[in-house]
């Protein structure tokens, strides 16, 4: 498995361009997700991770994860690794001869295969096709789906017990929408018969859901680590500004070893990144899966630590609203919380070794 | 665990409870939402009717005079059966205060309104530029005549904006040490020149403001004890109430919970979270811990009735520990949730008339909100570090 | 349950009586265990939670548990709670009419319960006895013994398959002694139709097994907690003697923070050996046995942290075999290994839950 | 995991050991007792040989020149094989301090020297107060013609007993800072005024030693770089070696080894270890901890290459992380043992003829030994505490 450890030029130019773009955010507010789905179709950071051929910029996912760093350090609420990189990518796959809409930006797909309780035993689905007079209506419910899809890329388990992956366009999916406490759109999908166009089947639909679970699982990961980048840094800044007892608090011993430790945690979670992007890149699907649930183990625990001690460091200003490291916390807990929680994922990297 | 005895007086406890305590009010408390004021103001009314409102004052005040055994008691029947907590800053803090440094006039006016629940107090400690360093506060109040003239700001004030008074540090003199030029003033919220400004927190809800006072005029008569020497009183409350910040009844109730919702059915794949060992033995070992620190209070308190063992850091202890352990717990029953710890559960919408299709599952209502209000918990009150100084301090005295 | 948080008068008077002897011992010896031994039972340390009809103080395991936590501090070798206050008890209460000559150290039993790999599942003996020509012998191999007994009381599994409880003399044992790397004296015994005496079986003998197991686990954990309590109290002075940087390193925050830390750990320790006492004092043996475990575990837990940060703030010299530290860091840590280990003591803790 | 790719290199160093280590000196090695030095020789001679003794040195000074990517396979590979290792002193101190600092006559005289193995070298850096706080040293060098007459202490010198050579920290002089004033000698172990005294150790090895000098005379031709200088050159010293204070190959063998202990059957009840997931899983979380130090190891040594990010506090992370994750990992190795650890393994007696009636079990042998010595893995080197401040000094510089 080949590694890549420093940035590409190409990877240095689309970070500073990205970041650029997010600077002037507002990091405690989701700003306009259409605008900003918009703007980053226009970028090209849908495509960044797909071959030329595919319509895409010739680029990896490596790209697509300077991406998703740079956009967690802003908060950028807007699904663009849910929809732009996993899902699109996984309809790419599935249906080539829609490259130019998807690139475009002109359908925001998104995968609905979470169930409540799955917990990324990610084969145990519960929703169920059936055929019906020459067409497929689904049952079953999904949930912990992100963003405002346009359309809706469904697993579910054919009469035959086979995976199968459907699409509904958003207008016929019964999608409940609500806001998820970091401020971003979720949504639960409650499938009653429900009509749905066949995508793939069988054991190819079963290998191109897993590859997605774990770009999922890495580019997250990627978005998760710009989050804590930016608490980090605004930590630091903040030990070398605010005064008590008469001296600047990072001159607290006690405070300039935590804030060691939080950088320690967060060069782990740099450096595990391109461990799970090296897995994307290989061709093995078990080593895949096996670093993508490292990275997203080893990222959510650091993060944890590095947010809830970025909290702790700001003192009582770190617990308001108005102020922006809470914000950072609470994307990375809820991070945390899906895809079955750091500890699952551990698991499944020792099921998997 | 009955760690501290006394069975009948539980009973006793639970018996009150079970008759007295409307169901929707317990299961508001029990969702961990912030504390709801008409609830506060039906259960203190109810409680002081049956002498039990000022459960850690003497019965000379109208208190209970009860053990610090049996309060521990009390407190962790009403946390577990949901009762409303009375207001805190009333009868743990202002209170002892008033009856323990304050004159008659000011003991006969107040103590019986904070029992009632006619009053409720804020306090007003922190200020933006004394937060851990507390005695840096720069508030002033200036005498003229028999009153004082308040200008300044406070912050962080738990529930100024239903509270009906605040007790506050104010600078009364520049003079030597910062610590010195202290005096301790109880204010009247609504007095002219006071403005409140809500402060929300990263959990959504609104429990902090900030306090502006501007040319706020205060009577002499509402200051506690001697002008300067305000520092020695809020020492005295910081350091008196071990038990309140120990959180016991609160991480039990969290244990209990989290293994609840690890206990639903499907909560992993198709089985149950709880049958995972390896959730099952974090979760044991957090029990664990909570046990220690449970017996470390139940300890503490045993010493303190036999008037042993004074000097050592034990309060601070059980504040860093008590503290930790809450956030250990609430992160484990966001793990148990999963993916139904994501959606944003408002309080109102799901309390009082959730809707059919609400997304989530009942069983997170109000974990994510406790757990991210409770971030707090390892700063207020002196800070975990702050309190990590006191213990080494007293331990490395020579 | 009842506590006991407080020491009662005599408690306060038998920890100086023990304390005051072990004030002169060298921490890094073992010393003549054979004195020892002589002493202990002459000052009725053997006896002291036993009731007065069997020979005993008439005190309870609370003071047993005083006498080992002086015992710990002064990291005495010799076996008093594990023969003196575990087998002993165990013997009288299977035998009562050798309570004198128990009572007066003539004999020094121990209970030859481990096998390799038991790893506190108690039930599992595979130790086998046979009747043979009317008398019995036993083989199998018992491992994790301590000290220098006279007798051995050995679980063995009965032709029925329960548990039968049995004594050899030392003389009779096959047993290989070693010495630990704490110091102290270990042995392991391979039985290979080895006879032996039948002293009690099936459910009173593993009733009374059972609950001479919890009694070790209280009651090390007692001897636990004086070791890291005089580890502790040997860093606290370290930090007010020594200086680097031209201060005293008591004075730097980080190493404050850290004792803070050590002291937290420390009480609780010396709590939770309440609550294990208060199951010992008890009736319910599932309870008793829960508790236990819990005690045992977070005993070990802390004693691993208070020891290791004790040889860490004492930097170099911490880790030499002539400076004290280094030998209560090793006690606590082969106390940590016995009985499964606390993690394994965390799961009967669930199990028992 | 071959994060550093370069798999036709790793089968080469495979082969040249599987030929050339003999089987015996594998296995002591790979129990983690302390070196025996009649296999480093043996080793030192015939690595010399084929030119990858020096592994870190630059080709013209008898080094291989590689990159930094290829001495770590190289190591890892070593380690794993159980190679014993060269002299670290010699090898990864002093040897680039001579090469880069030295005169002419030094290089000449020692580096071969080193190379064959003839001269081990300690350091003696360390007094009894000079710690943590190392430019306290107080052994002193006058000058007297061309020599300089030394008197003072050395402690916690390793491997002293079996060395030729010592490089020294002296105190030239008492004015300006403490940090100037300091000489960098090399001193013949074996001159007259030399006392070595043992230190053992907790784990009863004898590793670490007191020197004491006695008007011991120096040459000054054996002085390296400027008289009060020294401080400068033994600070590019400790900065340098940013991959051996790493402790990856080490740590990866203790997890190997962790799990083959965890794996023995009946080493639970009459299962495995291995399979309690409780345990699976903690193993895990250390070996994901393990690849992403490792990974970070990678990326320093990318960066390093590339020469970008050069003042990152890199090498004390390294350093921090890769001694606590051997710490935690000896830690679990010695509960997969559990009663098994309990015995104390005299090296010679297991390793060359263990006796047949031998208590514990042979998958103990020297795990607790070297889990003991590693607990002055986080003290030696600089002291994780000291590394935490070096790191927060670099995050929080204006």
């Amino acid at each position: 498995m080949e590694l890549h450890f420093l940035p590409t030029e190409e990877q240095a130019m689309l970070r500073d361009s990205v970041r650029r773009w997010a600077a002037g955010r507002d990091v405690r507010a989701a700003g306009d997700q259409q605008v900003d789905w918009a703007y980053g179709a226009e970028q090209g950071w849908l495509m960044a991770g797909l071959p030329e051929e595919a319509g895409g910029l010739g680029g990896s996912d490596a790209d697509s994860a300077v991406i998703a760093e740079e956009l967690g350090r802003a908060l950028v609420r807007t699904g663009f690794v849910e929809s732009g990189m996993v899902a699109a990518q996984l309809l790419l796959a599935i249906a080539p001869e829609r490259a130019e809409e998807i690139a475009m930006g002109g359908v925001q797909p998104v995968l609905a295969h979470d169930e409540p309780g799955m917990r990324a035993c990610y084969l145990n689905v519960t929703t169920r096709a059936e055929n019906v007079e020459g067409g497929w209506k689904l049952s079953g419910r999904k949930s912990a789906i992100v963003g405002t899809p346009t359309s809706l890329v469904v697993s579910a388990r054919m009469p035959d017990a086979a995976v199968g992956l459907f699409e509904i366009s958003a207008e016929d999916a019964p999608l409940r929408s609500y806001e998820t406490f970091d401020g971003r759109t979720g949504g639960e999908l409650t499938l009653e018969a429900t009509p749905a166009e066949l995508l793939l089947v069988g054991k190819p639909a079963e290998s191109a859901l897993l590859e997605a679970i774990d770009r999922a699982l890495v580019l997250e990961s990627a978005e998760a680590l710009g989050a804590m980048e930016a608490a980090f840094d605004m930590t630091r800044d903040y030990l070398m500004t605010r005064k008590q007892y008469g001296q600047l608090i990072g001159e607290f011993q006690a405070l300039r070893h935590r804030i060691a430790d939080m950088f320690i945690e967060l060069e782990q979670a740099r450096s595990i990144l391109v461990i799970g992007l090296g897995g994307l890149a290989g061709s093995n699907p078990q080593e895949r899966a096996r670093l993508a649930a490292a990275t997203r183990a080893r990222v959510a625990q650091a993060g944890q630590f590095v947010c809830g001690q970025a909290i702790q460091l700001h003192g009582g200003i770190g617990v308001t609203d108005e102020y922006p490291v809470g914000h950072f916390f609470k994307r990375i807990t809820a991070f945390a919380a899906r895809h079955g929680g750091e500890a699952r994922q551990v698991e499944r990297f020792a099921e998997l070794s | 665990m009955g760690a501290l005895g006394d069975e009948e007086f539980r009973a006793e406890v639970r018996a009150f409870i079970a008759a007295e305590l409307p169901s929707d009010m317990a299961s508001r408390t029990l969702l961990g939402y912030h504390p709801h004021k008409p609830d506060v103001e039906f259960w203190t009314a109810k409680l002081d009717k049956r002498g039990w409102a000022a459960l850690n004052w003497p019965v000379e005040y109208g208190g209970t005079g009860w053990s610090i055994t049996k309060r521990h008691i009390f407190d962790e029947e009403c946390y577990l059966a949901g009762c409303p907590a009375v207001n805190p800053q009333a009868f743990h803090l202002v209170g002892p205060i008033i009856y323990a440094i304050g004159n008659e006039a000011q003991k006969n006016f107040f103590l019986p309104k904070i029992r009632s629940g006619e009053h409720f107090w804020a306090q007003g400690f922190s200020e933006p530029n004394a937060g851990s360093d507390l005695a840096a506060l720069q508030t002033r109040a200036v005498r003229e005549d028999d009153e004082y003239i308040v200008n300044g700001q406070k912050i962080w004030t738990s529930e100024a904006q239903y509270c009906d008074w605040v007790f506050c540090l104010v600078r009364t003199s520049t003079e030597g040490r910062k610590q010195a030029g202290i005096s301790f003033l109880l204010v009247d919220l609504k007095a002219p020149g006071i403005t409140i400004r809500p402060i929300i927190g990263i959990e959504g809800g609104h429990v902090l403001n900030e306090v502006f006072f501007e040319d706020v005029r205060v009577p002499v008569a509402n200051r506690i004890g001697e002008e300067n020497e305000g520092w020695t009183y809020a020492k005295q409350l910081l350091g008196a109430e071990r038990t309140f910040s120990a959180v016991v009844p609160r991480c039990k109730g969290l244990a209990v919970r989290t293994r609840a919702i690890a206990s639903r059915d499907g909560s992993k794949g198709r089985g149950k979270l709880i049958d995972d060992p390896h959730f099952a033995r974090r979760l044991a070992q957090l029990e664990i811990e909570l046990m220690a620190h449970e017996a470390t209070l139940a300890r503490v308190v045993a010493e303190e009735e036999a008037g042993v063992n004074q000097h050592s850091p034990t309060p601070s202890i059980l504040k860093v520990k008590g503290t930790e352990l809450l956030q250990k717990l609430g992160a484990l029953a966001i793990e148990a949730l999963g993916d139904s710890a994501i959606p944003d559960y408002p309080e109102a919408d799901y309390l009082l008339d959730p809707p059919n299709d609400a997304p989530g599952a009942p069983a997170a209502y109000g974990v994510v909100s406790d757990f991210l209000y409770h971030r707090s918990a390892t700063i207020y009150g002196g800070a975990n570090e702050v309190q990590r100084n006191i213990i080494a301090a007293q331990l490395l005295r020579a």
